[in-house]
C-alpha cells in the first residue's frame, strides 16, 4: 500500500519512540487519504507547527520554576553560576545554531532535489548535535565529580578563598559545604595561619557596650539581620588566617565593617579587644591595614565601603547560601530535557539520513526533512534562552 | 491507509486480530478506544461502590482507612485520565470526526495508533500501581505528602498519567489538522456541525494545555528519585508552586472533559427537536472562548491554599468571565427546544438530564467562585457534588448520550430502545439521589476525603449510598445491552434519528473509508429534507431533485 | 464480550474487599462512633470544671444549609443565601422552560416543527449582558466578605498552631500547649500556623474559616468568636491515613475563664504527677495513633509491660528500655527500630517539652 | 554544493513551499553567530544585575526572531502557523506571570534558613 507519512517525533522520556520518516517500501508518495503532495505536506506543516507550540508549553514550567527563585532568591543564583563554564557554555551555543543552518539548508537542499548535499548538510547537523551531546557530557561528569549536584547531593568544595568557587579535582582546599558552617570557613586554605577571635567595644559620648561580633555572614544583609540589634561583621579580607597551627607567617586580624552605611559621627571609638594567646606577632605588610598589637587596643578606621563588585567577590567567597541546590535542580532540570529533546533529534537524524541515501526525498516529497528542521530549531531556539538564562547571571 | 476490502463495512474489512491491533483505520481504534474505556469506567465505578459502601456509617464498615485512601485516589486517577478525559474526544470523537467532515480518516492515522497505544500503556500503569500496593494521595498528588511512602505505586501511577497525557495531546494534535484540513468543500468553518466546533476548541486544550501536566510529573518523578527539591520544603521546594504548575493543567482538563461533551448535547438536542439550534455562532464561539478563559483561571482551586489574598481577587474575577460562555450555551440550548418537534428517545433523555444537571453543576460553580463563600465550602462534599454535577452530570451522561445517538451508525445495530430509556432515567435519579445530598453535606462543613465521620451527617451518606447503587446498577445494564446489542439488536438503517449531519449519509457500519463514493455536503439544520419512511428510518428526501415531496 | 466486562468489574470487588480486610485488621479503627477522646479513660489529673469543659459535645445546630454563626466572619453566610435564591431562581426558571417545551412540543402524530427564528441578537445580548452584571456584584460581595478574613485586626490575641500527622497543637500566650483551640469572645484572633511534615488545614465550620497549613512557612487566620460553645474542629486538606481522625475541638469561652482557663490548666500540667503527664502526651501529641497501652498490636510496638525489657534492633543491638531509651526514640526514633515495625515514626524533637518526656517514660513505667 | 541553477530569489513559489535563498540562510547565521559573541562580551561589563539581564534577554530574543522567520521560514508562511507559535509563548508568559504575582506575595512567610528547633537540654 502507499507509504504513509508520519510528521514528528512524539517522544518525551519513558515514552517509547515513534519513526519519522515512512517505512512503507513504496516509493515515497502520497497517502490514500490525502488529495495531493500539497495537501499532505501542509497538514503536515500544521502538524509540527502544534506540536511545537506544545513544545513550548513542556518546558513552560522549568521557566516558571527559574523566574520564581531567581526573582525571590538572587544570591543563590549569584553564587551558584560560577560554578558553570562559560566557555563550554558559548561553544555550545555556537555549535547548535551551526546545526541550525546545517538543517535549514537541508530543506532547501531537498526541495531542490540536491542529493548529495541534502546528505552531507544532515551529517554536519548530526555531527553538530553529536558535538553538542558531548560538551554537555564533559560539564555534568565535572559537577558530578565536584557534587555541585542537587537536592540533598549538592555538597561541593566551599571557600576557595580570593579565587572563584572553580575547583579541579580531588584537590578541595576549602572545606566540604556539608562540613562547614559559617565561623569556621578558611578564606585563605593555601596559606595556613591565624584565625583571630575577637570582642568588639563600642565606645560613646553616653557610654560604652559590647556589641555581638556576627559570624560571616555570606548572605546579603536581608530581613533576618534587621531584627538583631546593630552587629558588627567580621567580613574576612583576603588575608586573613585560619586558627590552628601559628608557624609565624603573617596576618592580620580584621576588617571591621559596620553594616552598609558610613560610621555614625567620629566621636565613636571602636576598639577590637583580641585574644592574647592567638595574636600573631607584629605582621610587617601594608600600613594602611590594621594592626593588632597586644591586648585589645587595636584601634583603626574602617576602609571604604565595599562596592558591588567587591562584595559579590565576598559573598562568592564564603559558604553558599541556603538551599543554593535549588540553582542546580533547575539547572539539571532545564538542561536535562534539553539534551533529552537533542537526544531525541539525532535519533530522527540518523533516520532521515538513511532515507536521504536511498533517495526517498523529492521536491514533491521532503516533508520529514522539513518538520525534522523545524522541530531542530525549536531545539535551538531553547537553547538560545537556557544560554543567557543560566551562564551569564551577573 | 489502512488495508483491506473498501466496500464492505470496516468490520468486514479485514480479519484477524493483527488487522485490528495494527488497523490505521479511526473507526477500529475509535471501537478499541470504547472498549478500553468502558472497561475502565467500569474499574472506576467499582471504586466509587467500594467508597460509598464504607461510608454508609461513621467509623469502620468495610475498609480501614489505608484502603479507604487507596479507593478514593483510584476512583479519581481512574475516572479522570482514564475515563472521563479520553472518553468523548478519543472514543466518539475518534469514531465520527472523520464521517462527519467526509473524510477517509484523521490526518495522521499512524499517530491516531500510537496514542492508542500510549493510552493502553498509561492505562496499564495506573492499574498495573493497584498490586504495587496503589497510591494513596489523592489524584492530585499533592506534595510533600506524596513525595513520602512507598516510591513503586507512584512511579507507577504518574508515570501512567505521563502516558496519557501524551496520548491526549496527539489526538487533540491529530483532530486540529484534520479539522482544519479536511474539511469539504462547501464546508466552512460556520456549515460544520457544532460537535466538531467543541472538538476543535478540546483539542487546543489538550494541546496547550497537557504538556505543562506532563512536565509537572516528570519533576515529581525526578523529586520523588532524585530528590531534587523542587517540591519538597525541606529542600527549598515549594509545595504551593506544584499546586499552581498541577492546576494550570488540571483546570484546561475539566473543560476538556465538558466542552467535548457540549458538543454532543448540541447535535443532539437539534436532531431531536428537529430544528435547527438557536444561535449557531455563538454556541461555537463560546465553546472557543472557554478553551482560552480555561487558562485563566486555575488559581480559583487554590483559594485557600496558601495562594496570596491578591492573586485570590483575580482568580476569583476571571472566574465568573468562565461562567458567562457556558450560561450562554445553556440558554440557547433551551432556546431551541422552543417550538420544536421533540421526539423523547434515549439520546435526548440523556441530553434534556444533561441540560438540567449542568445547569445545577455550574450555579454551585458560582458558590465557589465568590470568595468567602469559598473559604467555607472548599474542600467539602460541596465541591465533591459541584465537581461530580459537571464531571459525572454533565460530562459522563453527555458520553452516554453520544455513544447512543452514533451507537447504530458505528456498530450498524440499535441498542433496544426501552431497556435504554429506563437506564437513563434510573442514571438521572441515581444521580441526584447520590450527589444532592453531598450539597447540603458540604455546606453543613462535612470534609472531605474523610474515612470517618462525625454521627450528625450519617442520613446524608446513607441516602447518598443508595442513590451510588441506583446510578451502579443502571450504568451497569447499560454496558451489558450495549455489548449485547452487537448480537441481538437490531440491524441499524443509515439514518435511524432523522438527523442532518454528513455522518448519516454513510452506511452504518460505515465502509472502510466511510463513503462508498464522496458525499454530498448539505446544510445540516435541513431538517424538512428529512422524512421518517418507517419508525426510527428516517430517508433524505432531494427536493430540489425529484420534486416529490413524501407527505407526512 | 460481554462476560468478561462483568468478569473484570465483580472479581475487581471482591479482590479490593479481601485485600481490603486483611490489610485492614491490624490497623484497628477506634470504636465506632464515639468521639476518639470521650473514649479515653478520665485523667483524674485535671481540676474537674476544666475536664467538665473539654468534654463537652460540640455543637452540631444551625439551618438546614450552614452550621451555627460563631464568628463575624460568618457574615458570608449573606452571600451563600444570595447565591443560593439566584441558583434556584435559575435553576427552577430553566428546568421550567425544559419541561415545558418538552411537554408542548412533543412529537404526536400530526405535529410539526413550526419555524422559528434561530438567532435573536437582542436575547443573545441579554443574556449575556445580565449575568456578566450579576457576577460583578457576586465577586464584589465575595471580596469584600473575603478581605475582612485576611486583613490583620488591630491588636489580635495570636494563638501559635503547629499541626503534625494527625495532632493539632495550640500554644496560648501563657506558653500552655493544648490540641484544642481555647479562644475568649469578642476578642480578634490571629492563629499564626505551620506545618512540620505535609500540609494540612485549620476548617472550623461555625468559624466559617479555613486556611491550609505549608510546611516550613507561616499562613495565618484571623477571626472574631462572637458565641460561646464548642465547635468541631477538623483538618480540611488531606494528610495521610489519619486525616479523618485529625479532628478536635474549638471552646469559645467568657474572656475572664478563658484566661483562668489557660492559666489553671498550664499549672496543673506542671504540678501534674509524671504519670499522668505521660498518659496525657499519649493521649494528645499523637503516640495514641501508633502505640497501645493494652498490649495490643498496632502500627508500633505495645508499651505495655515493655519497660525494662531487653529489646532487640535492627542493627543487631540489643537496648534496655529505659528513661534513655524512650528519649532517644522520641528525639531520633530512627536510631532505635525495633525489627518488625515500620520506620515511620517522625521526631519529636522541639514539642515536647523536658517535663512531658519524662512524664512519658513515667507513664511507660507505670504500665508494667 | 553551490546551487548551479540560476537562483532567482521569488520564483520559488511554484514548488510546495517556500525554499530559502543561500543569501538569506548565510546571513541569518552569521548575524546570530555575532549576537551570541556579543551576549557573552556584554556579561564582562558591569552594567548591574537587572540590566545585564534584559541586555542579555534582549539579544536572546533578537536571536530567537531571527531564527523563527528566517530558519523557520515564519517569514514567508501561511499567517496562522505564527499565531500558533505565539499562542504557545502567550501561554508560557501567563503562566510565568501569574505565578510571580501569587509567590511574590508570600516570600516573607516562607521560613527559608529553617533552624530545627532546639533539643531541650538533658535530664538534670
Amino acid at each position: 500500500m502507499t507509504a504513509g507519512h508520519d510528521h514528528h517525533a512524539p517522544h518525551g522520556p519513558g515514552s517509547g519512540h515513534d519513526d519519522h520518516g515512512d517505512h512503507g517500501t513504496h516509493p515515497p508518495g502520497i497517502q490514500h487519504h490525502y488529495d495531493d503532495a500539497q495537501h499532505q505536506f501542509d497538514s503536515g506543516k500544521l502538524g509540527i507547527w502544534f506540536f511545537l507550540a506544545q513544545e513550548v508549553l513542556f518546558f513552560s514550567a522549568l521557566f516558571v520554576a527559574y523566574v520564581l527563585y531567581r526573582h525571590h532568591r538572587p544570591e543563590i543564583f549569584a553564587y551558584a553560576h560560577h560554578y558553570l563554564d562559560v566557555k563550554w557554555g558559548a561553544i555550545n551555543t555556537g555549535v547548535l545554531i551551526v546545526s541550525s543552518l546545517s538543517a535549514a539548508w537541508a530543506v532547501r537542499c531537498a526541495q531542490l532535489a540536491q542529493r548529495r548535499g541534502l546528505i552531507l548538510c544532515l551529517s554536519i547537523t548530526l555531527v553538530c548535535a553529536c558535538g553538542f551531546l558531548a560538551i554537555k557530557y564533559i560539564e555534568y561528569t565535572h559537577k558530578i565529580h565536584e557534587h555541585i549536584l542537587f537536592g540533598k547531593k549538592f555538597d561541593p568544595c566551599v571557600s576557595s578563598g580570593g579565587q572563584h568557587l572553580l575547583t579541579n579535582g580531588d584537590h578541595c582546599p576549602g572545606t566540604k559545604r556539608s562540613a562547614c558552617r559559617a565561623a569556621d570557613v578558611d578564606l585563605r586554605p593555601d596559606q595556613p595561619g591565624w584565625q583571630v577571635a575577637c570582642k568588639v567595644k563600642e565606645t560613646t559620648p553616653t557610654g560604652t557596650r559590647e556589641l555581638p561580633v556576627c559570624e560571616m555572614e555570606a548572605h546579603h544583609h536581608g530581613p533576618a539581620h534587621a531584627a538583631n540589634p546593630p552587629c558588627w561583621e567580621i567580613s574576612q579580607n583576603p588575608w586573613v588566617c585560619k586558627a590552628g597551627d601559628f608557624n609565624g607567617t603573617p596576618g592580620v586580624a580584621a576588617l571591621v565593617h559596620y553594616g552598609d552605611h558610613a560610621l555614625r559621627g567620629s566621636s565613636t571609638k571602636i576598639e577590637l579587644e583580641c585574644d592574647a594567646a592567638k595574636a600573631p606577632p607584629t605582621p610587617d605588610y601594608a600600613a594602611d591595614l590594621p594592626v593588632v598589637g597586644g591586648l585589645g587596643q587595636g584601634t583603626f578606621q574602617p576602609k571604604q565601603k565595599l562596592s558591588d563588585h567587591d562584595l559579590g567577590v565576598q559573598r562568592s567567597m564564603g559558604p553558599p547560601p541556603e538551599h543554593t541546590n535549588m540553582f542546580f535542580s533547575i539547572y539539571f532540570c532545564m538542561t536535562g530535557l534539553h539534551g533529552i529533546h537533542v537526544l531525541a533529534g539525532v535519533i530522527v537524524c540518523i533516520w532521515l539520513l538513511i532515507r536521504a541515501v536511498k533517495g526517498h526525498f523529492t521536491p514533491q516529497y521532503f516533508g520529514p526533512v522539513d518538520y525534522f528542521a523545524l522541530y531542530w530549531h525549536l531545539v535551538d531556539l531553547i537553547w538560545i534562552f537556557l544560554f543567557p538564562l543560566l551562564y551569564l547571571i551577573h | 491507509m489502512s488495508t483491506g476490502n473498501p466496500n464492505v463495512s470496516y468490520f468486514e474489512a479485514s480479519h484477524g486480530i493483527k488487522n485490528w491491533l495494527y488497523t490505521l483505520d479511526h473507526k477500529r481504534i475509535g471501537l478499541m478506544y470504547l472498549f478500553g474505556i468502558l472497561t475502565a469506567l467500569m474499574i472506576g465505578g467499582a471504586f466509587a461502590l467500594l467508597v460509598r459502601i464504607e461510608l454508609m456509617a461513621p467509623g469502620e464498615t468495610i475498609v480501614g482507612p489505608e484502603t479507604y485512601n487507596r479507593l478514593f485516589t483510584l476512583h479519581g486517577a481512574v475516572m479522570v485520565f482514564l475515563v472521563i478525559i479520553p472518553g468523548v474526544p478519543a472514543a466518539l470523537g475518534n469514531m465520527i470526526l472523520p464521517i462527519q467532515l467526509g473524510a477517509p480518516d484523521v490526518a495522521f492515522p499512524r499517530l491516531n495508533l500510537f496514542s492508542f497505544y500510549l493510552w493502553c500503556t498509561g492505562a496499564a500503569c495506573l492499574l498495573l500501581s493497584i498490586v504495587f500496593g496503589a497510591i494513596d494521595t489523592g489524584w492530585t498528588f499533592y506534595t510533600p505528602y506524596s513525595l513520602g511512602g512507598d516510591h513503586t505505586p507512584v512511579m507507577l501511577a504518574i508515570g501512567g498519567a505521563f502516558l496519557l497525557g501524551f496520548s491526549s495531546i496527539f489526538t487533540g494534535l491529530n483532530f486540529l489538522v484534520t479539522i482544519h484540513k479536511f474539511r469539504p468543500q462547501g464546508m466552512g468553518w460556520f456549515q460544520m456541525p457544532l460537535n466538531l466546533w467543541a472538538l476543535y476548541a478540546t483539542a487546543l486544550m489538550q494541546v496547550l494545555a497537557t504538556p505543562v501536566l506532563g512536565i509537572t510529573l516528570l519533576l515529581l518523578f525526578m523529586e520523588h528519585f532524585l530528590h531534587i527539591g523542587i517540591f519538597d520544603p525541606t529542600l527549598g521546594g515549594d509545595p504551593v508552586l506544584f499546586q499552581h504548575f498541577f492546576w494550570f493543567y488540571s483546570h484546561p482538563a475539566v473543560y476538556i472533559m465538558i466542552v467535548p461533551a457540549m458538543g454532543v448535547i448540541s447535535d443532539v438536542l437539534t436532531t431531536f427537536s428537529r430544528k435547527p439550534i438557536f444561535g449557531y455562532r455563538f454556541i461555537a464561539y463560546s465553546s472557543v472562548s472557554l478553551a482560552l478563559l480555561s487558562f485563566l483561571v486555575w488559581g480559583h482551586h487554590m483559594f485557600v491554599s496558601g495562594q496570596s489574598k491578591l492573586a485570590n481577587m483575580v482568580f476569583s474575577a476571571l472566574t465568573f468571565t468562565v461562567g458567562i460562555p457556558a450560561a450562554i450555551k445553556v440558554f440557547n440550548w433551551t432556546a431551541t427546544l422552543y417550538k420544536g418537534d421533540i421526539r423523547l428517545k434515549t439520546p435526548m433523555i440523556y441530553a434534556l438530564s444533561f441540560l438540567i444537571l449542568f445547569t445545577i453543576g455550574g450555579l454551585t460553580g458560582l458558590f465557589l467562585a465568590i470568595l468567602s463563600t469559598d473559604v467555607h465550602l472548599h474542600d467539602t462534599y460541596f465541591v465533591v457534588a459541584h465537581f461530580h454535577y459537571v464531571m459525572m452530570g454533565s460530562g459522563l451522561v453527555a458520553f452516554l448520550c453520544g455513544l447512543h445517538y452514533w451507537w447504530p451508525k458505528f456498530t450498524g445495530r440499535m441498542y433496544p430502545e426501552r431497556i435504554a430509556q429506563v437506564c437513563a432515567v434510573g442514571v438521572f435519579i441515581g444521580f441526584n439521589l447520590t450527589f444532592l445530598p453531598q450539597f447540603v453535606m458540604g455546606s453543613r462543613g462535612m470534609p472531605r476525603r474523610y474515612w470517618d465521620y462525625d454521627p450528625e451527617f450519617a442520613i446524608f451518606h446513607q441516602i447518598s449510598t443508595i442513590g451510588a447503587i441506583i446510578l451502579g446498577i443502571s450504568m451497569f445494564t447499560q454496558v451489558i445491552y450495549l455489548m449485547a446489542s452487537f448480537k441481538i439488536g437490531k440491524k441499524a438503517p443509515k439514518n435511524p434519528w432523522g438527523a442532518s449531519t454528513l455522518e448519516w449519509d454513510a452506511p452504518s457500519p460505515p465502509t472502510l473509508y466511510n463513503f462508498p463514493e464522496p458525499p454530498e455536503v448539505h446544510e445540516i439544520y435541513e431538517y424538512d429534507d428529512i422524512v421518517e419512511e418507517s419508525p426510527d428510518n428516517w430517508v433524505r428526501v432531494n427536493r430540489k431533485g425529484t420534486g416529490t415531496k413524501a407527505e407526512h | 464480550m460481554k462476560t468478561i466486562c462483568t468478569s473484570i468489574a465483580i472479581c475487581v470487588l471482591l479482590a479490593l474487599g479481601s485485600v481490603a480486610h486483611a490489610q485492614d485488621s491490624a490497623a484497628g479503627a477506634p470504636a465506632a462512633g464515639a468521639p476518639a477522646d470521650a473514649a479515653a479513660a478520665k485523667a483524674p489529673a485535671l481540676p474537674a470544671w476544666i475536664q467538665e469543659i473539654n468534654d463537652r459535645p460540640w455543637d452540631t445546630g444551625g439551618t438546614f444549609w450552614l452550621p451555627t454563626k460563631a464568628s463575624l466572619q460568618a457574615d458570608s453566610d449573606f452571600m451563600f443565601y444570595a447565591v443560593l435564591a439566584l441558583s434556584l431562581f435559575f435553576l427552577t426558571g430553566i428546568t421550567a422552560f425544559v419541561v415545558y417545551f418538552t411537554i408542548k412540543y412533543r412529537h404526536r402524530p400530526g405535529h410539526k416543527a413550526e419555524p422559528s427564528s434561530h438567532h435573536n441578537d437582542a436575547l443573545e445580548i441579554t443574556w449575556s449582558v445580565i449575568p456578566t452584571i450579576i457576577c460583578v456584584f457576586l465577586f464584589i460581595g465575595g471580596w469584600d466578605g473575603y478581605v475582612s478574613m485576611q486583613t490583620r485586626p488591630a491588636e489580635p490575641l495570636l494563638i501559635k498552631v503547629t499541626a503534625k500527622k494527625w495532632v493539632w497543637d495550640f500554644e496560648y500566650p501563657n506558653g500552655w500547649h493544648s490540641p484544642n483551640l481555647h479562644v475568649p469572645i469578642d476578642q480578634p484572633i490571629e492563629l499564626q500556623m505551620t506545618s512540620l511534615d505535609v500540609l494540612h488545614a485549620f476548617y472550623v465550620p461555625p468559624f466559617r474559616v479555613k486556611q491550609d497549613i505549608v510546611p516550613r512557612r507561616y499562613t495565618y487566620i484571623y477571626f472574631t468568636p462572637s458565641r460561646l460553645g464548642t465547635y468541631r474542629l477538623y483538618c480540611a486538606e488531606y494528610c495521610g491515613m489519619n486525616h479523618s481522625l485529625m479532628k478536635e475541638k474549638a471552646f469559645v469561652h467568657e474572656a475572664a475563664t478563658w484566661q483562668r482557663f489557660i492559666d489553671e490548666a498550664k499549672a496543673a500540667e506542671q504540678n501534674m504527677d509524671p504519670k499522668d503527664l505521660g498518659k496525657m502526651v499519649w493521649e494528645k501529641k499523637g503516640c495514641i495513633a501508633c502505640h497501645t497501652i493494652d498490649g495490643g498490636a498496632k502500627v508500633g510496638p505495645t508499651w505495655k509491660g515493655s519497660w525494662g525489657q531487653q529489646v532487640k534492633l535492627t542493627d543487631g543491638t540489643t537496648a534496655t528500655v529505659d528513661a534513655a531509651y524512650v528519649r532517644t526514640s522520641i528525639m531520633e526514633p530512627q536510631k532505635q527500630l525495633q525489627p518488625g515495625y515500620p520506620p515511620s515514626m517522625p521526631t519529636y524533637a522541639g514539642q515536647l517539652s523536658e517535663a512531658e518526656i519524662n512524664g512519658v517514660a513515667a507513664f511507660i513505667e507505670s504500665l508494667k | 554544493m553551490a546551487n548551479p541553477a540560476a537562483d532567482k530569489h521569488h520564483d520559488d513559489h511554484h514548488g510546495i513551499a517556500h525554499v530559502a535563498s543561500l543569501k538569506v540562510l548565510l546571513g541569518t547565521w552569521i548575524l546570530l553567530m555575532i549576537l551570541t559573541v556579543a551576549t557573552v562580551g556584554a556579561t564582562k561589563v558591569d552594567f548591574g544585575p537587572s540590566t545585564n539581564l534584559a541586555i542579555a534577554m534582549f539579544i536572546a530574543v533578537i536571536k530567537a526572531t531571527l531564527v523563527v522567520l528566517f530558519f523557520m521560514h515564519l517569514f514567508y508562511d501561511k499567517l496562522f502557523h505564527t499565531v500558533l507559535i505565539v499562542a504557545g509563548v502567550l501561554a508560557l508568559a501567563l503562566f510565568v506571570g501569574f505565578t510571580l504575582m501569587d509567590s511574590n506575595q508570600y516570600q516573607e512567610s516562607i521560613q527559608w534558613n529553617y533552624t530545627v528547633p532546639a533539643d531541650p537540654p538533658p535530664a538534670p
